[in-house]
Order: structure tokens, then sequence, then C-alpha cells
């Protein structure tokens, strides 16, 4: 129980991706469907971050001189995290121009009425 | 669209939003920040142009011809320049290669400058062509 | 039914990564596994290496440069789907 | 910092679970973009600028402009 204190960075990513799976799954319009995949991909970017970091060190920025190895924290998450934000939102990008298209076609966007269309 | 008001100040706005996006693509090795966040930040600019103008005078400053030529050849810019550092760096082979230069200048950093550059006209444009075909459905 | 089956199965999972939390090492060490030769070694020779003074720039434009290409690689077909899929044919 | 920190989370999950329970659409879309910007905060929180910059322009501001014309054809 005393985790919920200690590790709290890492607890709220995972109640986060909880919260995006259960989004995921309960609503019927594609839109909802969409926002919720966006929070799994943010907490599991958040969750990265936060086992970066190191208590009392600063950003991996030098200024001024090299204060040595042990005044920064950790860069190596910070730079694959920096990719995963681009391609969530070209993810998201491409979700979207899909449910344009299926508006189009069907007139909703209700997963239900546009399964009972198609007939199964 | 019509508005006086609106057209007069995104007049003064606009450029103050496109000088701020390259200082921080400029300053992507110094300072936070680098290609991502100012290519994203010029592309918001001209989605402000284009909101405010209308698509008749968008099309003449920024035409889809343009916007191709300037994405493929920034990419293809990246990708040759890059290989070039990859094959030249650390090898036995005598081909002229870019100086480091001292840490804390602009012109420094060897390849990480014009990179940078690349990656940001990717990223506007791409951001730019986004918003372009979600807004009216053509660029 | 659909509702409490899709509640049961989210609580079933958060509980499990919650578990898997449980047995993390604790938060904020300079001592964790995560902190080990490879980030020691960028820190040490980024500036040296790259030339540049933010050593996140240095990793991604410098040591890992073509995975950057792939990201930009990933954008433009992205930006090529949206254009296949939405461009209307009329005009 | 530790206090600040578990109040923004707090605010976080509070922020996604709005998201879920909003049934007017463009309230969603705003509610989610309040969840960006914190995310972004948190991010500067845990010493990765170039992170939370990235975030603020691309979370809040780019796909919350394409969630809203989406919303605009339907």
């Amino acid at each position: 129980m005393e985790m919920l204190f200690t590790k709290y960075f890492e607890v709220g990513s995972m109640v986060l991706f909880g919260v995006g799976f259960m989004t995921l799954l309960l609503h019927n319009n594609l839109i909802k469907k969409i926002i919720g995949m966006n929070i799994m991909d943010t907490a599991v970017f958040l969750f990265f971050i936060a086992k970066g970091y190191i208590d009392g060190r600063e950003a991996p920025i030098v200024r001024g001189f090299h204060k040595g190895v042990e005044a920064y924290v950790n860069p190596v998450p910070a730079a694959l995290m920096l990719t995963g934000i681009v391609i969530a939102v070209s993810v998201t990008a491409f979700a979207l121009a899909l449910t344009v298209k299926i508006y189009e076609k069907y007139g909703t966007i209700e997963l239900d009425e546009i399964m009972k269309m198609r007939g199964d | 669209m019509k508005n006086t008001i609106l057209k007069e100040v995104s007049k003064i706005v606009i450029p103050f939003i496109q000088i701020f996006s390259i200082y921080i693509i400029f300053h992507g090795h110094l300072s936070p920040g680098g290609g991502f966040a100012g290519g994203t930040i010029f592309g918001a600019s001209l989605i402000l142009y284009r909101i405010v103008y209308g698509k008749g005078d968008a099309q003449k400053k920024i035409s889809y011809k343009r916007l191709m030529h300037l994405m493929c050849i920034s990419l293809i810019f990246y990708g040759v320049l890059k290989g070039y550092g990859f094959i030249t760096g650390g090898s036995y082979i005598d081909l002229f290669e870019i100086p480091l230069g001292t840490p804390g200048r602009i012109l420094s950093g060897g390849y990480i400058l014009p990179l940078n550059i690349a990656v940001g006209i990717v990223v506007a444009m791409v951001m730019y062509l986004f918003f372009t075909l979600f807004y009216e459905g053509e660029v | 039914m659909k509702k409490l089956i899709a509640i049961l199965l989210t609580g079933i999972l958060v509980s499990i990564l919650l578990v898997g939390v449980y047995d993390l090492p604790k938060f904020g060490r300079a001592d964790n596994p995560v902190n080990n030769e490879v980030a020691q070694r960028y820190l040490k020779k980024g500036v040296k290496d790259t030339g540049a003074l933010n050593i996140v720039t240095g990793i991604i434009l410098d040591y890992r440069a073509f995975d950057t290409f792939g990201e930009a690689v990933v954008l433009f077909t992205a930006a090529v789907a949206v254009l296949v899929v939405l461009k209307r044919e009329d005009s | 910092m530790e206090i600040f920190s578990i109040i923004m989370i707090l605010f976080l999950i509070g922020s996604a679970i709005a998201v879920s329970a909003i049934k007017n659409l463009l309230g969603a879309i705003i509610a989610f973009t309040v969840y960006s910007l914190v995310m972004a905060i948190l991010w500067q929180q845990l010493n990765a600028p170039d992170l939370a910059i990235t975030e603020a322009a691309v979370g809040a501001g780019i796909t919350t402009l394409l969630f809203i014309f989406t919303l605009k054809k339907n």
C-alpha cells in the first residue's frame, strides 16, 4: 500500500493506461475510441520518462561547463519517446481520415449502427 | 474570411511566430527544442495564414507543387548528408568532413544544424498538408 | 452486461500491471538498472563527439540519426496516405 | 515538488475520466486538450524539456485542430 506514495508516477501511468483502455472498450463512437488510444500512448510515454528521472539532478543540457556524469538525468528515454510522440500524431491523423471516409459512406460514426447497416 | 481586424492583426502576428520557430530550430543543439517543435510552430503560422486569408491567397504562396518539392528535397537531403557523414566519420577514407567547431556557438555541431533544418521543413509541410486536407479537402 | 465485462477486464489488467510495478526498483535512485553504461557513455562523451550542448539532440541527430530519418519517412508516408484518402475528386 | 506532482497526477486521472464521461463530443475534445497540457507540465517537472515543448506544440495544438475539424465535418 505504501507503494502508492513512493512510486506515484508509475502507479499513475498504469491507472491512466487502464482509463484509456476502458474508453476504448466502452464507447461506440469512433472519435472517443481514437482519444482513448491517444491516452494509452501518453501513459506509456509517462512511464518511460519516469524511469529516466533521478532525484536532484538537472536536465541533460550543458550550461557553461560540463559538470560530470553525476549531474544530469538519463537522456536515453527522452530521445526514444521524442520519436514516439511524432509517430502518435501521424497514426491519429490517418485514423481520423479513415473516420471521415466512414462518415461519408455510412452517414454515422457509431460503431453498432455501422455493424447493423453492414448486416453482421 | 472578410474580417478586416483579423487580417491586420494576423499581418503583425505571423512574422513573430515564424521568427520564434526559426529561433527554436536554429538553437536546437544549444537549448531545448529542435526540428520537431520548431517545425510544428512554423506549420501553425502557415495554418493561421490559410484560415485568415482563404484558399486563393494561400495557394499563390504555398502551392501544392512547391510544398511537395520542398518535402521531397529535404528528405533526400537528409538521407544523403547523413549517409555521407556515416561514411566519412571514423573511417580511413580521406574525404572532406565538416569540423565540429567550438561547442556553444550557433555554427557548430557538424551536421546537426542542417539536419535540424531539414527535419523542421518536413514537419512544417506535413502539418500544413494535414490541416488543409481536413479543412477543405484539397491542398 | 457488456459494460460489466469491460470494467472487469480493465480491473484485471490494471491489477496485473500494478503487481508488476510493485517489483520495480525505487523511483528516482541513481543506482537503478536503467542508468547503465549506455547513458553514462552518452553523458560523458556526448559533447566531445557531437559538438551539441543539448545531449538529447546529440543522440537523436548524431548517434541515432537514421532512426530519425525513418521517423521523417513515417511522417511523409502518413501525409501521402491522408492525401490519397481525403483528396476530393471533383476539383 | 512531490506534492505538486501528486496533485498534477490526480488532475490528469480526473481529466482522463472526464474524457470518458462527457457525452458531448466537443467537450470531450477540450478535456483531452487539458490532459495534454497538464502532461506537458508534468514532463517539465521530470526534467525533460524537449519532450515538454514538443508535446505542448503537437498534442495541445495540432491534434486538437485535427479532432475539431473532423468533428465539424460529421
